[in-house]
């Protein structure tokens, strides 16, 4: 308890100096995008950790967070809403989207949902491209409003951004454990596995899964705001399936349903990504090795590594416990396996 | 030599040891049951014997051939039926298609015809369902599908996990009776059973299962008689 | 006033009829029991009751209010709550997160106070979990309480889900067929522990094939066949029934 | 290679102060070279590498050396903003960095300029054609930090100028009726809207302008409602890989073979012909660039580069290319100016600003105050028997 | 009302495309209740194929008569066979160990896998599309004002045939019947002597050959393909699946010529169509989910407690 405490304790230290430290802005504003994709993949594990739902559309709340930050803070359409006030705004927004798609779709078992969120996920961001009129269709957005602190302005510096991201990080942990030990975390944990069984615990189940996908979503809002912010433009391309399954296996590598793991996922991937692919072929080309081109082998890797975490370690690298345990008891346990799936079939009214 | 020989069986899930030295047999013709408490390791015997785990030690042998390394499949062809502790019906299938996929390993249509008449005359309640999806039948309904499943394929070993579990009185009456006629026509049968009473009632011999070992092993008659089998599972309330 | 009154209830499936103009009443305090062979419709009768089906005519009250249209989740919060045939525990929870959240019904907290943990959701917890841990006393599972629930003997699994049921102080529970599988030592146990319930004030409506059990424990018996009921009275009553015995018990007296 | 450079911490402002002892000049390339995007990122780069690379080989003075710090800007195999912004940092943040090629996208762009702006790096794009990257109230938007200097520059026409010159054409033409269709992406869109305009106000008409779907690869009902239409042609305002070529091919089956097709430099690749097969002959398409056949200098570029990678050029390659020649010319003469020190990234932008008549393989190139090269010239070809061949060349500067 | 009917056929010839990726999407699926998102990719795999044979076939051009039906047999039935070992070995190498896993488990392995054959695909053939030959003569009639293709008609026939055959596989004969069984519930199917392994096993390969047999088809009618192809066309064929109510073979050819018969009147009767057939598409979905929770055809079984 108190070693862990220390350990958080140094660790929150550590990323708060780091600025000062490295003065590469460029290592600053990769953490920072990170940032962005951890606070993304916290939001998901809300909905897909916690509660079981599998959503493969989640990007379009990133890009509904993204583009309310762009139509409500520039000179699209003149008005200035300041950057604070679109983060408690975008969340809003986003969340009320998750209920807009969740409303008409949760009642639909497993795979059905996820072909529906996959389908949401195609049509949001390519109903920002079409919408050209209010949204410059392909162009997207650009120069948004500049967020300042006590009058100083972020300008061009990856830095202020890095510490708005860690407190929303650390705002964000706080609220999923929260939400992890609490009378919805528990509600969520037990539609996950016995819906049935969980309505007769005077569960409301389409609540119980709308406050998932509204709470998921919100998170995805407010990453949306922040990297729309920083990166001072938004366009249509940035929010593709792509991205919502990159998130997906970031909780998947990390370990889905804890909080730490995500977070781990989220930062290992990130930095394969987004750093150690384009800057060790940069290396490589460099040293002389001009043909060596690591990032289009990307797909590849992480094709690799979903299949082989899954295969030998489901769990993720810092699993839950829960997970754990339905990972690796189930596989040993065909006969329970079965008895779920059949009553699976039972699709619920 | 029996019929079928189990010798020193371990048996694990996960770090969980659920079976140590578990040895039995039935010989051709016998009806064996096979008792004890929940979670002695009853099912686990089974589930190793039909392939459906794979013992981590020890000797599975069917009519003189080692089976332990056989799948399922294999295994039920060579005559070892298992009905399965929870009835596992094929929910989105009719009873007929349930009752046709129990002679899924045989091929004569004459046969196949002849045993679809024989359950359905000792389950009529059956015959009123042919074309129900099994997964909407009652518990009981149920029950009497998988075990009229299971003789479809013409056994020469019927391996029963509790097939009275959930009936009416009158229905484990009817099962008893069942599982002694289809004994009388030769099939040999390994019975597991919580009813034990009824069980060492129609058995020629029993085992006794304790946390994964075999505690006792007699006659029937002799361990209806034994204080200890008494006391622990036939139960204090008058019969 | 009766607790349970089921009016001229039908339930059909397509053109199966699985229950049929049924009307019986409960009163409150004390333990019914329901048989009938395999089939007749009495875990159909829970499921109407719980509104896991709508029926197809006729109405249910309970406590005095009409349970029609609600769903179960709102009728679990009025008080029904209920184990099923097949055991359905929340598998990879702990003993004690299932027996929480069997509370979930009575509890407050919102969305928001489980998002930022008011004071008001802490003391809440608190009491939850206290509870909580006084039912799996109450069902003798106090050392079990941070065990998945499905690494517990099939036994514990019973009682488990019980403590689950009772945790939302329900008014009436329904259990089916909670002794099957068990052993007859494990069923005495649980005659001990449906006796206690009823002594804490929960009226315990129960179907069984355990005839044994059902003697012991109920004070009436309703007699259900192809959905409809043939008898109802006390135990020993219904077991003399002529049509009781023809469809249900069997000549050789059923007492398993 | 293996020389490492000294630096000293500089403030993020950047104007690089000259460093003792380094003898490293790196120029930074940033293109999408992985996934969908490859296909025309990585001969992109390659382009610019093979510049820097011969004048390496050739010797820059006083004993530098040049290298490519080149970064990949698509994630999961797109084009994406954040990353190329990340990679604009990670050059800033370098101060062997003088200067920068790319990126290939212009919504990439969008989210560079301004960070280049600040840091007063010189940037050339081989490609990025919007624009609003350059001119307009949308350019001053870009430069945030220092609204009066200018660090982006392009040597390619911008798809303003593409679509007018296709309009021209096509009236030139006497093509009357037009159906307009795009890949709704920024490069695409832009064109088709400029087309769009221009061809109206040259008196023909649009019967209709349609936005594809991504991923769409079945054009067949679209070409059903064009043709009941009954246009004279389809203008094609897109790439091959986000469906010109597909378009082409299918306008056959829908039993339009005789309407005419006209698109941008979009479908200026053998991928056209590949996808499009007999159907590629007859169409037509402008780029913005003289005939390179006439300008020796090309055949040079397309021998070397194809003997460097053994693959032919992409429709970029040259462009790129040139820009990276362009910097580094500018970097030499800040080099010899500054007394063999390492020049400041100040004079190495000044002196790409000031570019002009510098002979590349795609004909000679200076920069307008807004950064757009001074060489509108636009040629257009006709696809007979599977090869582009020159058909007209229009000179917007008249 | 030409325009209409010419929309129809147009619908019907991509809708018959998607169909029968679809096939093998729903087959899968209800096999093994497994969103495999492969299935997309394995289908431009089965285009890869068919050109590696036509070139090895040393076939670029027109073909007419014997050697015509000789090459498109030769190419169908190999590009069938090498995509339906690849599924085998799919479900070998990703799939099996997850069977009772989680089924979020073996869904991630699945767009892993998807992937992995993008890329190799990639590094087989490069980033760029690339062409097939003409193999086929495509004349075309014209009825009224409609014009049909033989390539068109070819596309809709073989959807039909193959959806057929499947029916006919699954419900009638002995292998149909294990599959279906192995759906339900594995353990009890191996208790009636069924191998499950072979029968996922041929699961894979009918459910691949189709993705080939689609790749096939699709190479020839549009002659072209590159490696992710089968994004796009995956999402609408298992959408199309889901339409048709998944597990359900006449559904998946329902949902598919549904699918394509939407995209081109949304095409033809939206203004600025083209840009929003997506929206459309996955907005009807929406709805008649909404409406009918398990698809058009679809079974639901109401839960038994
Ligand atoms: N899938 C599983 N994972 C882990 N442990 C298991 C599993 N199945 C059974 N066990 C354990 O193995 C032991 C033997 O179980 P088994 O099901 O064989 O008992 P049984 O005698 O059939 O009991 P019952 O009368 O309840 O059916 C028990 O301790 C049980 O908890
Ligand atoms: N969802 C359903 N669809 C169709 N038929 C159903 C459905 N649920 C129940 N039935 C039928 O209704 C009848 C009553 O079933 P029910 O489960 O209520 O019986 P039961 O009295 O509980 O029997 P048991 O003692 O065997 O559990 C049975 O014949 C069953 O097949
Ligand atoms: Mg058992
Ligand atoms: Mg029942």
């Amino acid at each position: 308890m108190t070693r862990r405490h220390a350990a958080l304790g140094f660790l929150g230290l550590a990323l708060v100096v780091y600025p000062f430290v490295d003065r590469n802005n460029s290592h600053v504003d990769f953490l920072a995008n990170a940032g962005a994709f951890i606070l993304l993949a916290l939001g998901l594990n809300i909905v897909v950790g916690f509660a079981g739902l599998l959503d493969l559309g989640y990007a379009a709340f990133f890009a509904i967070g993204s583009y309310s930050y762009a139509m409500l803070a520039s000179q699209q359409f003149g008005i200035h809403v300041p950057f604070w006030l679109m983060l408690l705004i975008a969340p809003v927004v986003a969340a009320l989207f998750g209920l807009l798609l969740g409303a008409p779709t949760l009642r639909l078992r497993g795979d059905y949902l996820a072909i529906v969120t996959l389908g949401f996920g195609e049509i949001v961001p390519q109903t920002f491209l079409n919408l050209s009129q209010y949204t410059n269709g392909p162009n997207g957005i650009s120069s948004l409003d500049q967020p300042s602190l006590f009058g100083h302005a972020f300008g061009f510096s990856a830095t202020p951004y890095y510490y708005v991201l860690l407190g929303l990080i650390a705002l964000g942990i706080l609220a999923a454990r929260n939400l992890q030990n609490s009378r919805l975390g528990r509600a969520w944990m037990a539609i996950r596995e016995d819906e049935l069984a969980a309505r007769h615990m005077g569960i409301n189940t389409t609540a119980t899964k709308l406050a998932a996908f509204a709470l998921g979503a919100s998170f995805s809002g407010l990453a949306g705001v922040v990297y729309a912010a920083k990166l001072d433009l938004v366009s249509p391309d940035e929010f593709g399936f792509n991205v919502s399954v990159l998130v997906l296996s970031m909780l998947v590598l990390g370990g889905m349903g804890n909080i730490w793991g995500v977070i781990v996922g989220s930062f290992v991937l990130s930095f394969i990504n987004s750093f150690l692919l384009p800057q060790s072929t940069s290396l490589a080309h460099a040293a002389g090795f001009v043909n060596v081109d690591f990032t289009n082998y990307r797909f590849m890797l992480y094709g690799v590594i979903l299949v082989t975490m899954m295969l030998f370690r489901p769990e993720g690298l810092i699993p839950s416990r829960q997970r754990a345990a339905e990972f690796h008891e189930a596989i040993l346990d065909p006969a329970l396996a079965a008895q779920e799936q059949s009553e699976y079939e039972g699709v619920a009214r | 030599m029996a019929l079928l020989e189990v010798d020193g069986l371990d048996a694990f899930y996960g770090r969980i040891r659920a079976l140590e030295g578990v040895s039995l047999r039935v010989a051709q013709g016998e009806i064996v049951a096979l008792i004890g408490a929940n979670g002695a390791g009853k099912t686990t015997t089974l589930r190793a014997i039909s392939g459906l785990m794979r013992a981590a030690k020890g000797h599975i042998v069917f009519d003189g051939h080692d089976i332990g390394r056989l799948g399922p499949a294999e295994i039920v062809r060579r005559g070892i039926g298992h009905s399965p502790e929870g009835r596992r019906v094929f929910a989105r299938m009719t009873v007929r298609e349930n009752l046709e996929l129990g002679a899924f390993t045989r091929t004569s249509g004459a046969e196949f015809a002849e045993d679809f008449e024989r359950v359905l005359a000792i389950f009529p309640r059956l015959r009123e369902r042919l074309t129900q999806k099994s997964g909407t039948l009652s518990g009981g309904e149920q029950q009497m599908l998988a075990m009229a499943r299971a003789l479809m394929s013409r056994p020469r070993l019927l391996m029963l996990d509790e097939p009275s579990l959930g009936l009416s009185p009158i229905l484990v009456q009817t099962i008893f009776r069942v599982i002694r006629e289809i004994n009388e026509r030769g099939t040999t049968v390994l019975l597991i059973e919580q009813n034990a009473r009824q069980a060492l009632g129609i058995a020629t011999r029993g085992y006794v299962l304790e946390v994964g070992k075999i505690a006792f092993e007699d006659t029937a008659a002799n361990l209806m008689a034994s204080e200890a089998v008494r006391a622990a599972y036939l139960g204090g309330g008058a019969a | 006033m009766a607790l349970l009154a089921l009016d001229n209830v039908t339930k059909a499936f397509g053109g199966l009829v699985a229950v049929k103009e049924l009307t019986f009443e409960l009163d409150a305090g004390g333990i019914a029991a329901m048989i009938g062979p395999n089939g007749a419709g009495k875990s159909t009768v829970f499921n109407l009751i719980t509104g896991i089906y709508a029926p197809s005519s006729g109405s249910i009250d309970f406590d005095g209010r009409s349970l029609r249209g609600l769903r179960t989740n709102r009728i679990a919060a009025r008080g029904i709550a209920r184990t099923f045939q097949n055991i359905r525990l929340f598998a990879f929870m702990s003993a004690l997160d299932n027996v929480m959240t069997g509370r979930h019904a009575r509890m407050g907290a919102s969305m928001f106070d489980s998002l930022l943990h008011t004071p008001r959701q802490r003391a809440e917890e608190r009491r939850v979990r206290e509870r909580a841990r006084e039912l799996l006393k109450f069902v003798d599972l106090e050392r079990a309480g941070a065990s998945y629930a499905r690494n517990l003997p099939y036994g514990s699994q019973r009682r488990l889900e019980i403590a689950r049921a009772l945790a939302s102080d329900p008014k009436l529970l329904l259990l089916d067929e909670p002794a099957a599988g068990m052993n007859p030592r494990e069923k005495d146990e649980l005659i001990a522990l449906i006796g206690r319930i009823r002594d804490s004030g929960v009226t315990v409506f129960l179907i069984e094939h355990d005839m044994n059990l059902v003697m012991n424990v109920s004070e009436r018996v309703t007699v259900l066949d192809h959905g409809e009921k043939i008898a109802e009275g006390s135990p020993d009553a219904v077991r003399r029934d002529e049509r009781v015995i023809e469809a249900y018990l069997g000549r050789a007296d059923g007492a398993a | 290679s293996g020389t490492t450079t000294t630096t000293t911490s500089q403030s993020s402002s950047g104007s690089a102060s000259a460093v003792a002892g380094a003898t490293v000049i790196k120029i930074g390339i940033d293109m999408p070279v992985s996934g969908a995007d490859a296909s025309t990122g990585i001969p992109t780069r390659n382009g610019a590498v093979q510049a820097i690379e011969e004048a390496d080989r050739k010797g820059a003075p006083a004993g530098f050396t040049f290298v490519a710090y080149d970064l990949d800007d698509a994630v999961q195999g797109v084009h994406d903003p954040a990353q190329g912004a990340q990679n604009t940092r990670a050059f800033v943040s370098d101060d062997a960095v003088l200067a920068m090629i790319g990126p290939f996208n212009s919504s990439v762009a969008r989210a560079e300029i301004p960070i280049t702006n600040d840091a007063g790096l010189a940037q050339i794009s081989a490609s990025a054609t919007n624009p609003g990257l350059t001119k307009g109230p949308d350019a001053a938007s870009l430069r945030t930090s220092h609204p009066d200097v200018n660090s982006f520059f392009r040597v390619c026409t911008t798809d303003d100028r593409q679509g007018a010159a296709g309009a021209q054409f096509a009236r030139k033409l006497g093509l009357k009726k037009a159906f307009i269709v795009d890949d709704n992406e920024t490069y695409g869109k832009g064109l088709a809207d400029v087309f769009d305009a221009q061809f109206r106000s040259l008196g023909g008409t649009v019967l209709g302008h349609e936005h594809l779907t991504k991923g769409q690869t079945d054009y067949k009902a679209l070409l059903t409602k064009a043709n009941a239409l009954g246009p004279d042609v389809i203008f094609y305002g897109g790439t091959t890989a986000t469906g010109g070529g597909l378009l082409r091919k299918q306008m056959r089956d829908a039993g339009m073979a005789a309407t005419a097709y006209l698109g941008g430099d979009g479908i200026s690749d053998a991928e056209f012909e590949t996808v499009a097969g007999d159907a590629a002959n007859g169409v037509y398409y402008t780029v913005a660039a003289p005939e390179t056949s006439k300008l020796p200098s090309a055949a040079g570029f397309v021998a070397a580069y194809k003997k460097r990678w053994s693959t032919d050029v992409g429709p970029y390659s040259a462009n790129a290319y040139a820009a990276a020649n362009i910097e580094i010319a500018a970097i030499e003469k800040a080099i010899v100016a500054g007394g063999a020190k390492t020049p400041a990234r100040a004079d190495v932008l000044k002196n790409v600003a000031a570019t002009n008549g510098f002979p590349s393989p795609i004909g000679p190139i200076g920069f307008d105050k807004n950064g757009d090269t001074t060489n509108p010239i636009l040629t257009v070809y006709k696809i007979a028997n599977g090869k582009g061949v020159f058909v007209d060349q229009i000179n917007l500067k008249s | 009302m030409d325009v209409f009917f010419q929309q129809i056929v147009n619908g019907l010839s991509l809708g018959g495309i998607y169909a029968l990726i679809a096939l093998g999407y729903t087959m899968v699926y209800g096999i093994i209740e497994l969103i495999n998102f492969a299935h997309g990719d394995v289908y431009t795999l089965g285009t890869f194929f068919s050109l590696a044979i036509l070139t090895g076939l040393g076939v670029s051009g027109e073909m007419h008569g014997l050697p015509l039906v000789g090459v498109v047999l030769v190419t169908l039935i190999a590009a069938m066979l090498l995509c339906g070992l690849t599924g085998v070995l799919i479900e070998r190498l990703a799939y099996r160990r997850l069977r009772n896993a989680p089924r979020l488990a073996p869904l991630i392995t699945a767009i892993g896998m998807s992937f992995i054959l993008e890329n190799v695909m990639q590094l087989w053939h490069g980033p760029s599309p690339i062409s097939f030959p003409e193999v086929i003569p495509n004349p075309a009639w014209a009825l009224g004002g409609v014009e049909v293709s033989a390539k068109q008609i070819a596309v809709i026939g073989l959807a039909i045939v193959m959806m057929a055959a499947l029916q006919l596989f699954i419900y009638k004969t002995k292998m149909g019947k294990a599959m279906r069984a192995t759906a339900q519930d594995r353990d009890a199917a191996q208790l009636m002597g069924i191998d499950i392994n072979t029968t996922i096993a041929v699961t894979f390969l009918i459910g691949s050959a189709l993705a080939g047999a689609a790749g096939f088809v699709s190479g020839v009618y549009y002659g072209t393909t590159w490696f992710f192809n089968g994004f796009e066309a995956g999402l609408k064929a298992f959408t199309a699946a889901v339409l048709g109510g998944i597990g359900n073979v006449a559904g998946a050819m329902l949902g598919g010529f549904l699918i394509g018969l939407i995209e081109a009147i949304a095409t033809q009767y939206i203004p600025g169509g083209a840009q929003w057939t997506n929206v459309v598409v996955f907005s009807v979905l929406v709805l008649v989910l909404i409406f009918r929770p398990s698809g058009l055809l679809g079974e639901s079984l109401p839960e038994k407690v």
